[in-house]
This record gives C-alpha cells, structure tokens and sequence, in this order.
C-alpha cells in the first residue's frame, strides 16, 4: 500500500494545473466571460473552441499513444488530469461521447486504418460524434433495437430512428447498433456501424431535454446510403453480426470509470461545503459532510480500481456499483445544495442545471435499477 | 367524528376539478410558460372566480362563500393536480380573507423572495416589517426573475422597493401569523395534488411501455417506486386535511398541525417527483413530454412557504417546547 | 367533516382511562412492580393474570358483542380504547392472536355453536390460540403449505411442521391451514382446523426469538388425531377444502387495522419525544419531530378510514399500504431511539427490546416486499 | 500509488482469517454467550497473540511486529468477519501501542462506558481527567451490564471508582487523541468485517431458500438490498484502508480519514444488518440461525467509539473550520 504520488506524478498535475489555468481564463474571455451551455447550439460552439484549445495543448485525451493526439498518460496520470480539470472549473465535455464511449471500442476492435482516420480528428474536435443506442422502443432494452441496415453494393442501407441522442443536432458522425440480419433477435444480427450525419437520407432533430437546453436529438433514417468508405477505414466496427459484442465493450466503459471520474464530485462536493459553511443549519452541515465522504469515498474506490487495472485486471461486473454511486452521488450533492439555497433553489442556475442533469444519472447508461440486477448477479452471484 | 369531505365539500371539489380537467390540460400549462407578461389565462380565472373558489374564506356578507379551510383546502388538490399556473393559493387561501372578494390576481412574497404571477398581478400583497400592506405592481419595482419552471411567472422586489405609498392591510401578529399559515397548507395542498398527478401519469405509462417483451410497471423495483408514492400519500392527505380543520378552528395545534402538513406534503411530492422520473427513463427526461411541467412545480413549491427543515423545526417546537 | 368526538365517546374514553390507570398499578403490584416479558414463560402467566383482569373489566374485547365478553362498542370505541391502552403504559396483549387474528373469522365463518363454544373462553384467556401458518418451506408463500389432515372416522389425523409460532409453547389452541386433498396444490384442497395443543400425536418445542425470549415455536403433527369435537361446534372453520379464503380473511385483519392501532406508535412517539428533548442535538430533535409526524399521520390516515368502514365499506387492499406504514414506522421511532441513547443502546432494556421488536414487524404477516408487490398491483393496477 | 494491500499484508490478513475460519465458527461466538466470567476462550487468544496479531503495533525492539495499522486494520476486519468476542481492537489497536506486547486481554473505557469483555480482563486502560492509567480489574469497582450481544461480556465502572493506584500511561493529548482514533478505526474495520459476513451469509442463503417455487435470491427487490449493501461496502473498505495509512503516517487529515471511515462503515453495517435479517425473513428473526450473533455486535459497535453522528461532525468539523 503506498498512497502517495510520484514526483513525475506531481509533475504531471502542476503542469495540467498550470495549463488549465492559464487556458480556461483565455477561453473565457473570449467567449465574452460566461461561456454558454454546451448544450445549446451557441454554446456548442465556444465548447469546441475549447475542445481545440485542449487538443492542441494535447490535453484532449491524455491517456491516447501520442500519434492519435494524447500524451500516452497513465490511468493515474489521466485520474490526476480529470481531478485537475474539474478543479479549475473546465466545462464538461462536448467530445465525451466520441472520446470515452466510442474511442475505446475503436481501439479494443478497430483497424489500424480506422485508428488513424478517426481516432486524432475525433480528439481535434473536427469530428464530432453521438451515440445512437436508444430508439423509441429501446430503452433500457438495448437488444430490442429495430432499426435495420441492409447490406447492397459499396454499402448499407439504414431505416429506422434513434432517439434520446444526447448533442446530436451539434454532431457530425453518429455511432450505433442496427439490425443487419432481418431475422435476427436480439443481441444477434446487429452490427456496429459508424454513420456521418451527412449521408444521404439521415435527418436529425434536436429537441429539449429536461434542462431545457436542446441537447437530446432524434435521427431518422430513411433509406440512407450508408458508403463503405464514408468513414476512414470503413463504416463497420468489429464484424458485421458482432455488433452486440462491441457495444458492450462500449458500455461498459460508459458504466466504468472513463464516462464519469471522482474529480468532477469532488469538486462539486468542495463547492458544497462552501454554500453549506455559510448556512449555519447544523443537520444541512452534516448532510454535506456526508456527502463530501461520500465523493471521497468514491475517490478512494477508483484508486483501488485503478491499481487492480493498472495490475492487468479487466473491468468487471463491479462497473455496475461504480455507476450506482457516481450517479446517486450526484444526486445527493445536487439535491444538498438546493436544500441550502432554500426559496432560490428554483432559479435558473449551475446549481439548478446541475440538478436536472444529475437526475439523468440513475436513468442513462443503463437505469440504475438494472445497474442494481447486474451487481446482484454477477458481482454477488444471485441467481437471475 | 368523521374524517372524510361532507357531500357539498366533496361536490365543490369534483366541480373545481372537472373545469381544471377541460380549462387546464397541459397544453394550458405550457402556455404560461411563453405567454408574455400579463397575458395569464384570465379566461380560466374568470371561471375559477365564477365558481366561488376566490372567495371561499371571505364572508358572505363580503360577497364571498363564506366557508372555511376545509372547503378550500381539497380544491386546492384539484389545483395541484392540474398544475394550474395560477396563484390560486397567494391569491384565494391568503389574500382572500385579507382582502376580500373581486380582488383579480394576488400574489405576495410571505411565501418567499420570489412572487408568483407577480408579471400577471393586478395587486400585491407584501411584508414591510411586521406589517401587511397591499401595494400596486405598477407602483413597486419588481424584477423578474427567470425560474425553472416558467409557469412561476416570478418577479422579486427590487432591493430597497419603497413601500410608503402601500395601503396598509394589517398589523396584527396573528392576522400576519394565520396568513403566512395559510400559505404553507394552501401549497402543501397543491403539493399533493401534485403528487398525485405525477404517480396517476406514471402509472399509466409503465403499464403501457414495454421493455424487455413485458411492461415496465411489472418489474418488482418499478412497483415498488410507486408503492413508496402512494404509501406516502396514503397517510399524507389526511394530515392536509386535518390541517385544514385546525386552521378553520384556529385550534392551538395550529402551527404544530400545518407544519406536519407542509413538511410531509414536501416529502411526498419530492418522492413522487423522483419516483415518476425514473420510472418514465429517458422519456420523462425531456420537454416534449408533459411529465416536466409537474417536476419543476414540485421543485419550486417544496421550498416555498417554508421548506421541510423549516416546518419539522416549527414541529419539533411545538412537540418540545 | 367533523373531527370531534362526541360526548359519549369521551365518557368512554374517561371511563377507559380511569380503569386502565387503577388496574395498571395494581396488576404491577401483584408483578412485584416490573411485570417479566410476556413472551417469557414467567412472564406469560403474569400476563394472563392481567388478561383476565381486562376480561373481567369487559376490556379484553371492546368491540364484540356483550354476549362474547365484548361491549359492543363501536371501531371508533375501539380506536379511543386502544390509544388510551398504549398511553396508559399496558402491555402488549399474550392474546392478541386470537382476539385479532382468528376471532374476526369466527364472526365471519363460524358457527353459531363455534362462536359460542370459542370466543367467550377466548376472551377470558381461558383458550390461549397461536397463529399456524407458517412452515419451514412456508414463509411469505403460504401456499406452499405442507401439513396435511387426513379425514378418518370422526375426526381428521394431522401430520406435518409449522414453525414461527408466537407464543406457540405458551398457548393450548392452534389454528391454520391443512392440506385436506392430497392431490391439490398451491391454495386449493386446504382446511382451516382448530386444534388443541394437547391433542395426541402434537409436540410443541418453543425456541429463542431474535430478543432471546422463548417466543417462538415449532408444532409437530406425527397422526395426531383431531376428534371433530375437540374444539365446541367442530374443528373446521368454514367449510372443509375452503381454508385458503376463510384464511385470507384473517391475514386482511392481520395486516390491517385490527393488529396494530395507532394507539400503541403514538405512544412511543410521545415516549420518544421526551429523550430528544433531553438529548440537544438539533439533528435528532428534527428527526423526533419527523417521526412523530409519522406516527401522527398514521392516527389521521386510521381516522380516515374507520369512517369509510363505519359507512360500510370493507377492507381493502389498502391494508397493505397501512401495514407498510406501521411497520416501517416502528423501526424508524426505535431506531432513533438507539440513535438518543448512543453507547447504551447496547443495554438489554425497553428500546432495544422494542427495536429488535420492530424489526419483526416488516418480515411477518407478509413482507413488506410482498405487501409493496400487493399495493403495487391491487391499489395502483400495476400489471402482475 | 499502489491502493491494495502488499502481499505481505494479504499474507497476514489471510493467516489471521484462516486461524478464525477454524477456531471462531458462529459456535465459538455462542460459547462467548454463555462463559462465565474470566472464561473467555484463552486458546484462540494465545494463538493470536502468537501470530503476532496484538503486537503489530510494539517496536520489534519492545517483542512487537514494528508494523503499522496499515497491517493491522485488513486482520480486525477478519476478526468482524468471524464475529470474535475477544477485544482485539481494545487490545491490539489502542492499548499495545501505550502498553507494549504481552499484556494479555486488555479492555478499556475509551470507546464508551461499556468495557467490552470487561469480566474477562487482565488489565484497564482508562481515561483519568486528561490521563489514560493502567489499572488492574481486581483492584477498580467494575459492575457488570446485560447487552443485548451477551458477548460483549461487558462492564462498567461503578461510580465514583477509584483510580489513584492506578498506574500512569501518559496524559500527552496527542496520545490521547491517537488512541481514540485507533479505538474508531479498528471498530470501523471490524464493522466493514461484520458488514461482510452478513452479506455473504445473506447471499448463500437466498440462493438456497425458495419460496413461490424459486429462489427468494432471484426476486428484484432482495437483489436490490443485496446489491444495496455491495454498494456500500464497496465503497466503505477503501475508506477504512485509506484511514490506516493516514493513522500510520500521522498525516494532519487524521481526524478527518478516521471519523469518515468510522460513519461510513457504521453506515454500510447497519445497512447489511438490515438486509440480512430482511432477506433471510422469519428464519433470520431466531437465536438457532446465527446471524443474530452478527447483527447484535453490528449494533453495538456501530455507537461504541463514536457514533454517526460525532463522527459525520468531526468531518464537517476539519472540512468546515
């Protein structure tokens, strides 16, 4: 047991710390001081700005080999740069679905061509991609997709919709499941495909989230030509029929740690206990408390999953809990800091924005009731 | 002893509800959340007027029904349940028996710094000190501010407001007590009509959506969700009402009896928030479905007229003095 | 709406107040002053020298009729009785399984000569009756069940294990279900039987419940012969083969409002308020305060439906959101009980009896995972 | 950064967890019941002290291991996983360190006013004013109490106990304070053991027992506890560790590390307390199942050493300042 950082470590976090310091004031500026939501299509537009800020700074996706545009850190170094980024107060990032759901995918199961073609614009913010998972009748339910692609020469052929398809109106490519065998059932039959939004046929529609921001989209797919070549290296991750197979390597990391570090918490949980510091309610005092342990705790948790993965370990069922937290966690801070604001909690705010987005936590990526029947079986071993 | 609404209780209340079912859909909802400043449905607070439901607590003799808490308290529910935009509880439960009959939209800050309808409000009903005072909201500076929800409509008083030209309603302290009482149980009323409606909407959309080849309402965890509502609201409902009994009869308990009401209409509405967001997924999880209008009223009324540390601190004063 | 009570139930409720305060202290005078546990076998017959004191007083069943041992009083009677009961400090009733869980089947099933034969010595503690529902593979699935009666010459011969039985060593009555047709399953083909405890061929071995009392019991049957006259009027209640539906009316009264009155959770409220207003911690008084709302609500919800059941409505599948409710507010007041006592808690004493108590109170008369599934689909309609 | 234990730490904790698995089965702990003063079991304690267990914290100069808590927090959370009566944390944790190896059983006032196996104890440590002195058992009034976990085998002092022969051990308040400190964290190691017992019991035990022709195990709501209780430990262990190495290298965030430690495995025992006697249902509700011997030390120590509430506010204390 050794919990201390290296000096390269140290070094690693004074130099992020440096660096987002000094590039989050630039950004700021000059985005005229307050930067808008992400989420919108303004906002959108200055998050990129930013996404190109840290890729040139080669920030964008540290733990990536150098010629994709990362600096090859290790999971340590990157834990360390997420602790260091929300720390500054860096926006959340507009890439994230490109970078920690697809990308590790494209490395566990794609070519060298498609590597080197998507890979380093993925990360330069040029393409910018959405997840197409859920349909309107595929939620949780991930097997019962039901758009269809149909093999023809040169390419595919897509019909059916996606939904729920968070900053797709912004995006560029799309990646997703679609039935490939018309006969098909569940988890069988489906292929990975990667899908620029511009292909013919494809239409999207942005439409409000919770938050009111219009960072969901629907995609609709009418008889669209998918070419084989309309991404570099080809349309197909993995095999055609293996889509299941590589969506769950994608999902798993959304559940894992890569979709949502303890950096981001602890910050939240720092600013906490600054509103609640002032409020002078004894039970609130001990409520942000707590809920700074448990931020803390989930801190601790990655560290010891971090050095079994470090050690070789593959990530397991333990995700599952993994995501339980995170997202409950947020939860809790959230619903804390409206208690503390009292009356105000109903004002359009951080605050406020940040409540109903943590409240997508427990409900994407797998609700957290069948997070909760993965951890039973597979973690406890409960029979199904 | 009976502890159920009389026959013309009950009648008023299903009157009230029939009208929000037809004059307030969610579709009238939304509308508030565009509509410019001023431009709150009168039409439907004309009926609402027509009704007597304004004018509950305000003598006869004043033009009013001339009833009490008991009668107002249900269609308030009803209220809740459709997410009726306006400030039926700031304007019939507290200005009302103030103010008296034909007093168009109140509302006031007893309730907290953040007016409802102030952007619609023909007058205002406002706290200068240990005083009462109604004032004319074009004669007081009032800044809007932008809410969650946006069917609040709210606008807060400007820092330093000038209240010298207001028409002083009252000085008393219980006058000022009542009101501020009244406030608190008129929304967790609201509250649990709200509760209501989002576990009847939830319902339904679980029995209907289906994931995994069955519906989603068969699942032992959503079930159980929704147990937790209706147990909540099981034995919430009737400590409103008891409330309201107590507050008729200005009984003793009265701070202890609408605190436990507030308090445990916070919870209840909080839990039923959560519960039917989860259980609708991702669908409830957008502004397309109607499910958000219900959630964001929650949030902001579990934390007007005083939230649950407020109220179980009032409680535990009064059962610890 | 009228929440006053009228003069005559005042009268009542003084008249119940004053007895109760009399006979409390002289029952605790002829204890030696601190009565044992009635679940101890000391214990018990000093509780059935107060049973037999409230029979005497016509307390011991308010609500049945004059010539059972009743007064005839109204559910609004009993409500008053009750609350003054809890308030006055008596203890749990060694009883109650009878008077609240089989006598409401008699009146509904029985014979007239059962009725008479039974209810009156039941109501003297004369017949003690324990509960037989439960078998080792028979928990929450009552249906499961496995003894069996066998029809002989007049008479029926018993063979099978029920297990879990309250008081089971204590008392000299059992009622329950008998598989009566060999060949049926699930809820068909069982007898509701009344059996003495001292019929030949029936052993009863008690045994430790969690609070170290010799609570509980076990009831072997090995061709233990029931004569048809063992009990006055005949040992089965309803008609043979129709067990499952007399006995689903008695666990109706056993999760509903027959079994745990408000009366008796408003007592330990006010018990509870008196040491968080010694304790100072603001956060356990606001906890006091909120379970003292809880139990309030629960006496307001009671009120609201005795006046639905005095206007002749029946019970419904509301009685599981009641039975959720009184459970899960038992422990709620004992563990914040544990909470005010800290580092004593440990101490064996009323709270933590009370607490290990409690805890019984969410698993028997059917979880509350069950009654959740009950509420869920016969409340709400929720699809099976 | 290396969060897991060394090998040589595994080792340990794996020697001292096969010791118990054999010589501390649930009937070692009933024995612990029913012993009568001064019987406790002196073999096992023997053989731990030969391993080195009680030691761990003594210079190997003073016939110690020369280790730190980082060994010894991953052995106690063992000892709670088999339940040990013996007071290995009194011992081990808080009094060798003052004490030195080779004092036998030794018990203490420190954790709360019930010295567990206080009728067992060869020697005291107890707090005197600011002091902490070593007194022999033969020589304090000591009053035996009746707990609810009988293996507790407790005492108290009788009031006004008089302590002037007893023998000095420092009044320095840094030691003072790190004793109380070791006192919680090795209560919160063994609480994270007993979380884990009852979890793993609970698991077996619904995958065997069936009701409604399947396993109770494959209902979503027992998954859901069950998956509730993982949750936490999953979570609480890492804390626990993490407060080892700040005990061990004395880091200013010590009151901090422990105080969390110690809340949140109170938090996550009395989570799988609950659990486990909810899911094993009326079997789990009996003194003949042994899970009883597992939830009654779960409530003891969940408020010996400091309960939730002292120690969330010791947190937001060094948070807040």
């Amino acid at each position: 047991m050794d919990l201390t950082w290296s000096p390269q470590e140290e070094a690693f976090r004074a130099e992020a710390r440096t660096w987002l310091e000094a590039n989050l004031a630039e950004w700021r500026a000059a985005c005229g001081g307050a930067p808008a939501s992400g989420d919108t299509r303004e906002g959108f537009a200055q998050h990129l700005e930013w996404e190109r800020r840290l890729f040139e700074g080669r920030w964008a996706a540290v733990s990536w080999p150098e010629e994709h545009g990362g600096r090859g850190a290790s999971l340590w170094e990157w834990l360390i740069f997420e602790e260091e980024y929300y720390r500054a107060g860096a926006p959340p990032r507009v890439t994230q679905n490109g970078i920690f759901l697809l990308a590790p995918s494209i490395f566990e199961f794609g070519t060298a061509a498609q590597q080197a073609g998507i890979l380093r614009r993925m990360a330069a913010a040029e393409d910018l991609w959405c997840q197409g998972w859920s349909e309107p009748d595929a939620g949780s339910d991930l097997a019962s997709v039901r758009s269809t692609a149909r093999r023809v020469d040169g390419g595919w052929v897509l019909d059916g919709q996606k939904t729920w398809t968070t900053r797709g109106a912004f995006c560029t490519h799309l990646f997703g499941l679609f039935r490939s065998d018309p006969d098909s059932e569940r988890h069988r039959g489906l292929t990975y495909l990667l899908v620029p939004l511009d292909a013919p046929g494809v239409t999207v529609r942005g439409f409000g989230r919770l938050d009111g921001d219009e960072g969901f989209a629907e995609v609709f797919f009418d008889d669209a030509f998918l070419a084989d070549d309309a991404v570099p290296g080809g349309v197909v991750l993995g095999e055609p029929g293996q889509g299941w197979k590589v969506a769950m390597a994608t999902t798993g990391s959304e559940r894992g740690l890569t979709l949502r570090s303890p950096g981001r918490f602890l910050a939240t949980a720092e600013r906490l206990l600054a509103l609640a510091a002032r409020a002078g309610d004894p039970t609130l005092r001990r409520r942000a408390a707590t809920a700074w342990m448990h931020a803390d705790a989930y801190q601790q948790q990655t560290l010891a999953t971090v050095t079994r993965l470090a050690a070789g370990a593959r990530p397991g069922a333990e995700a599952s809990l993994t995501k339980l937290w995170w997202s409950e966690l947020d939860v809790e801070l959230h619903r804390l800091a409206l208690d503390l604001l009292g009356p105000d909690a109903e004002l359009d705010g951080p605050w406020s924005k940040g409540w109903q987005f943590a409240l997508s936590g427990p409900i994407y990526a797998g609700t957290n009731e069948i997070q909760r029947n993965i951890a039973a079986e597979r973690v406890l071993g409960l029979p199904r | 002893m009976r502890f159920a609404l009389s026959p013309d209780q009950e009648a008023f209340r299903d009157a009230v509800a029939d009208l929000l079912a037809k004059a307030c859909p969610p579709a009238a909802v939304r509308a508030a959340w565009e509509a410019p400043p001023g431009q709150l449905d009168r039409s439907l607070w004309g009926d609402l007027a027509g009704m007597g439901v304004l004018s509950v607590l305000v003598p006869e003799a004043d033009g009013g029904l001339g009833l009490d808490e008991t009668y107002l308290v249900p269609v308030l529910e009803a209220c809740g349940q459709a997410a009726l935009p306006h400030p039926v509880v700031e304007t019939a439960m507290v200005a009302a028996p103030l103010l008296g009959a034909d007093i168009g939209i109140v509302t006031t800050d007893l309730g907290g710094p953040n007016l409802p309808c102030a952007v619609d409000a023909d007058a205002l009903l406002l706290r200068c000190g240990d005083r009462l005072v109604r004032a004319d909201p074009a004669a007081v500076a009032l800044e809007p501010v932008e809410t969650v929800d946006r069917a609040r409509r709210a606008a807060r008083l400007a820092p330093g407001a000038d209240l010298t030209d207001a028409e002083p309603v009252t000085d008393h302290p219980a006058e000022v007590g009542r009101a501020l009482d009244r406030g608190a149980l008129g929304t967790a009323a609201v509250l649990v009509g709200l509760a209501q409606a989002m576990l009847d909407r939830t319902v339904a959309y679980v029995a209907e959506r289906h994931q995994f080849g069955v519906p989603v309402g068969s699942f032992q965890a959503v079930k159980h969700h929704l147990a937790d509502v209706a147990l909540a609201l099981e034995h919430t409902r009737p400590m409103v009402w008891r409330a309201a009994w107590t507050l008729a009869r200005d009984l003793p308990t009265r701070a202890r009896d609408v605190s436990a009401a507030k308090a445990m209409a916070n919870e209840a509405a909080e839990r039923a928030a959560r519960a039917a967001l989860q259980c609708h997924g991702a669908i409830g999880y957008t502004v397309e479905a109607d499910l958000h209008l219900f959630l964001k009223r929650t949030w902001a009324l579990t934390r007007a007229w005083g939230d649950t540390a407020h109220h179980t601190d009032r409680v535990a004063d009064a059962l610890m003095p």
